[in-house]
């Protein structure tokens, strides 16, 4: 059974998620964010029930398509959007954008926008955990874009190989960019990539948040316990465009419609009774969600822009000559 | 004679060369977007790459020819070579300029030394197409140039047209060369346009262009950098300063003569160049000035570049990042008092 | 049955390549020979096994380990050798050294010094040969150290993902420099990492030349059959260091001493009467393979340098400006 | 003080570094050697990597701190950014830089820019070793030095030193700073020594070296290429030029004052440099030089470097590639003149 506190937790996250990519996808249609903006409307189940499972302290690396990972793993409201304005307080002050929203101190390591950099940089952190038997638990989100790229599979390899125990979370959200995951697949399943290194995977439903959470809080126990990588594959529908602006017409409409009976917050709002919300608790997560998600726009809107010259910082821990010129 | 913008311009190219040729493939990621293997529905062409530059292609030339990938670069880039070397002309999509580091390896060992390091036997006609360039807000990791790291490769050659007509005619030469290209486009030119020739020739590699003639100043420009050069030029005419803008247009070869001819006429040089600074295209081109121009110099070579940083995300940032009109302004007064 | 042609081509060659190596590992001792030597003793069977299934046009890469596949391939014996004593005549010109050993016109692509980079440009040759309806064969040779490489592992999945029958072939020796393959595997076999692709593989016996003969040519008919890449893991024992003056020290005597009752030339000298040669066949063969290799040492030492100039040709097909700056 | 190579220095420096804070980790391909996992059995510590530089680690230290990877640079590499930003001080083995394209997006993109990109919040303390230059007859792909394409990165530190004493000293400071380092051991001197104090101090990054004191010329020499500059400077002694060396030791950052210095004082110039030309760290100094003492100079300032071409293995072409003695004494005597 689940804590009371932590099922609070996950309905106000999985619909503060929800809030503010619908707040910013509309945005970005009716004024200029600057840059890219990758949202991830039907992550929501699969950010919110691994986070769930995890500590603060404990690592995770995203991708540019972050907002849901920062938020479910704790990073500032205010600060996300400020960043994505590109103004001064923003969480990276600004200097990395949507793309990179990501705050060390909430246990991220890196939103990175290089596909498949994370989990090689995850199995480090893992590592480190590992020699100072620390054992904080670390988590590589990707997607099924990635698991085609060599630096996932030297990562997976190096994993199994040491015997890390870090949990690879593959998003199969259908598509990477306008290709569809099967298009592009060689076997039945996608997580059978893992076969290759004899590693542990299993495979959940993506757009069921408590499935999610179960999936992972059980990796995560195995893992340790048996010293091994593990590799979840969580199914879900990328209802985002690969970007904002992007036309999707490479997504057939049966298909989204298909998918959208199984969107993740109409499953968490058709699950809530089920988990002791009342349609009052429910209301008042989501009022308080919404809420949180308006103040945060509210706050980036009033935010100061970064001084010119403030791109000539934090290039080097300690660098003893001038950057400028 | 027809009005186009380079991301047309560079479709033509790429149309022409598939008719011309035969040998001509293009793989990368979502070139034809939206359409995988046949036994599957959706949009064809929807995407053709990020900025649509492939758009059409898939429909008219089929899946056999115009391929998409997996994210797997240094797995189609070395596919590439192979099949350029047994008689294809393939060309392949490096998405953006930023990933060149995960097929570095490819390009620097593999495409550049096979003719050199196996005796001259072989040959390797293929062209990287690939997004370059600042000023889009994209961050550090979608803002690159890093034309330096390709320039510095001998074997490869490398090419950054600033216009529809230099894109469409560069292009066109590049499929055509029988040494590996590095055909950088740049994201904020892409819907900048210029009259283009319909039956426009090759433009040879390794001839730069003078943009604009003048007498005062000398200012080479890199790529995109042509824009602010243009635009300081205009504004130094009105106080009757004279800039001449050359454009080398090809880094690997670069037209030396041409820019040393430019600086005998003036004495007094600008290198402008959005890249960050050390061991960059400017700093090639500046050391080599300083080199084989001392006497003809009046003052020192000034280079405008980026800072020794990432590019930063937030739009004061990046202006500041990026290389001005302003900052041009202020360096040709600067050399004009000498 | 094989025809009695080629099984005297098969027992011409695999002395060949011994008596070569043989020879060379005994200059590199004697004298300075300039450059890093990885000579094949203990592969002769895999690089003439599979060669006799191929025709002389036909491609295949080769790595830094080359000197078995390119006389296999029928690269010039005197231009080898001329090649790794660093001369005009040599096979690239002196520019390449052992290393590179290489002749496209006897249908090698390359040797690449970059672990895992050929496959893939194997893969390109074999999309070529699709796309022209050549149906050359195309075949990777690399060894057991590259299935780690992402390298590998991009053009694995591509190969399968775009049909295309090209072999892949893995010659595990038992160590890739001084690490043996059994302490970096995570599955039990080494050719099981195609399971990530849904890739056919078939493990042989990599001393044992006819096995590997058959087993490529079944495979090469059920790849093009099929419309698909193969992958074969031929096991056998790097009897050679890493390179010349490796001290070895990592490979226990033990091990050696029963690798040896396996050795490739052993094995073919006791089933030289079943392929139908008597001894005097046999000797004859022999002392012409012996005959052979002492004649190209005899050229190679008897031609000329390069010019130092030489080093500014072949860098480009066409490159109008002066590259000697 | 102990006479000692440059490979026993580095090795000393690795030793002290693991002994002085238990963060400090190693990874790489063979550099245990012959020792895999724990229920196999061989040699302990038969290789050290290619060059034997790290034997006796894993025996000191532990296979939980002196790691042996599979080939899998972009792996072990990115392990070492996350290891690094977790709180170790990982050091990780490139066995040649030539294979610096298989983790060039490790290195680019991630160790450069986590700092920058992510608002200054982390830090990568992190040094890749790595083995380059030529003169070995290794070929294309084993004789590379690719200084320029990490000194163009910002965000990385480049060191390179000459001789042991600056070997110890420099990759003790290296495994102290609190960025990412790449520190590039020159295979041809490893086996070179000089007196090394057993308590030598780290040497900060940034500083560069007089070799030699002199008058007339400064010859700016770029690791190996010191050798050459010391023996030319001995010959020309003889005729009574006087140079003066300057060995920059980092390249990014690199110490342009100590630079600037000599230049007033001689006002000529040459830097050697044994990378290939174009865009290359020979460039960066000569661009630099150019600019901040155009009226220091007396003469233009002249590059030695290879050409622009791959490395060539045979013996006379390779020895053609390298800059040589000879062609710094003909630079050194043409600028006397001037
Ligand atoms: C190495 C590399 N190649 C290409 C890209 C361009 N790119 C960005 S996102 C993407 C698709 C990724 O799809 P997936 O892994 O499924 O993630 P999703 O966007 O669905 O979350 C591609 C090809 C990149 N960022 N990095
Ligand atoms: C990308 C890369 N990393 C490292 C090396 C150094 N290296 C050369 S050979 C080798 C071992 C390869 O072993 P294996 O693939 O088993 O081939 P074998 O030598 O046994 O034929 C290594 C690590 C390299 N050449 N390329
Ligand atoms: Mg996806
Ligand atoms: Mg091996």
């Amino acid at each position: 059974m689940i804590e009371k506190q932590k099922i609070n937790w996950i309905y106000k996250k999985i619909f503060t998620i929800r809030f503010f990519e619908e707040r910013i996808k509309k945005i970005a249609k009716e004024k200029t964010v600057p840059g890219y903006l990758h949202t991830c409307i039907g992550s929501e189940a699969i950010c919110v029930g691994v986070m769930a499972a995890l500590n603060q302290d404990d690592w995770i690396s995203s991708t540019y398509r972050n907002h849901g990972h920062a938020i479910a793993k704790g990073c500032e409201l205010n600060e996300i959007t400020s960043e994505i304005y590109g103004r001064k307080t923003g969480i990276c002050k600004g200097r990395g954008g949507s793309m990179h929203i990501s705050d060390f101190s909430k246990g991220m390591l890196g939103s990175f926008g290089i596909v498949a950099a994370g989990p090689a940089v995850v199995l480090g952190a893992a590592l480190q955990e590992k020699i100072n038997k620390s054992y904080k638990t670390c988590v590589s989100f990707f997607g099924d874009g990635a698991i085609h790229n060599g630096a996932f599979h030297e990562a997976a390899g190096l994993a199994k190989l040491w015997d890390i125990p870090m949990i690879f979370v593959c998003e199969n959200n259908g598509y990477a960019e306008a290709t569809a995951t099967d298009w592009h697949l060689n076997t039945k399943e996608l997580s059978d990539i893992t076969k290759a290194y004899d590693m542990l995977s299993y495979i959940g439903d993506g757009n069921n948040v408590f499935e999610v959470y179960d999936i992972t809080k059980k990796a995560i126990n195995e893992a340790k316990q048996k010293n091994t990588p593990i590799f979840l594959e969580f199914k879900n529908y990328r209802f985002s465009g690969q970007y904002e602006g992007d036309t999707q017409l490479y997504q057939p409409q049966e298909e989204i419609d298909k998918a959208k009976q199984n969107d993740p917050i109409k499953l968490a709002k058709e699950n809530s009774s089920k988990y002791g919300l009342n349609k009052n608790d429910l209301e008042k997560i989501i009022n308080e969600a919404k809420e949180e998600v308006d103040k945060a726009f509210d706050f980036a809107d009033t935010q100061p822009w970064p001084q010119p010259e403030d791109a000539l910082e934090d290039v080097y821990v300690n660098y003893p000559v001038e950057i400028n010129r | 004679m027809t009005i186009k913008t380079v991301k047309d311009a560079i479709n033509d190219a790429l149309v022409q060369s598939f008719e011309e040729d035969k040998n001509v493939i293009l793989m990368g990621e979502d070139i034809a977007g939206g359409k995988g293997r046949e036994q599957y529905q959706g949009t064809q062409d929807a995407w053709g790459g990020p900025f649509g530059v492939t758009q059409g292609l898939y429909t008219k030339f089929g899946g056999e020819r115009v391929r998409d990938t997996t994210i797997a670069e240094a797995g189609f880039f070395g596919a590439a070579i192979g099949a350029a070397m047994t008689g294809l002309r393939p060309i392949v999509e490096l998405m953006y300029v930023d990933f060149a580091g995960v097929c570095f390896d490819q390009m620097m060992n593999q495409a550049a030394k096979v003719r050199y390091m196996f005796g001259g036997k072989q040959k390797v006609p293929m062209v990287v197409r690939t997004v370059v360039g600042a000023g889009f807000r994209a961050g550090s990791e979608h803002s690159q140039t890093l034309y330096s790291l390709y320039t510095h490769i001998p074997g490869l050659k490398v090419v950054a047209p600033y216009d529809a007509y230099d894109a469409k005619g560069l292009l066109l030469s590049s499929i055509k060369d029988d040494d590996p290209v590095i055909f950088m486009e740049h994201k904020r030119l892409y819907m900048t346009s210029c009259e283009v020739p319909d039956d426009l020739k090759p433009i040879p590699l390794g001839k730069g262009r003078i943009r604009r003639e003048g007498s005062d100043v000398t200012i080479i420009a890199i790529q995109r950098m042509n824009l602010f050069a243009e635009e300081a030029a205009n504004e130094l005419e009105k106080i009757n300063i004279s800039c001449e803008i050359v454009d080398p247009r090809t880094y690997s070869p670069l037209d030396e003569e041409l820019i040393f001819q430019s600086v005998k006429k003036t004495g007094k040089v600008i290198v402008v160049d959005e890249s960050n600074p050390k061991c960059s295209l400017a700093s090639e081109i500046s050391s080599l000035i300083s080199e084989k121009c001392f006497s003809d110099l009046k003052a020192a070579v000034i280079k405008i570049t980026a800072p020794h940083t990432p590019v930063p995300f937030s739009p004061p940032m990046e202006d500041f990042y990026i290389p001005s009109t302003k900052k041009i302004i202020d360096a040709v007064k600067k050399l004009k008092d000498v």
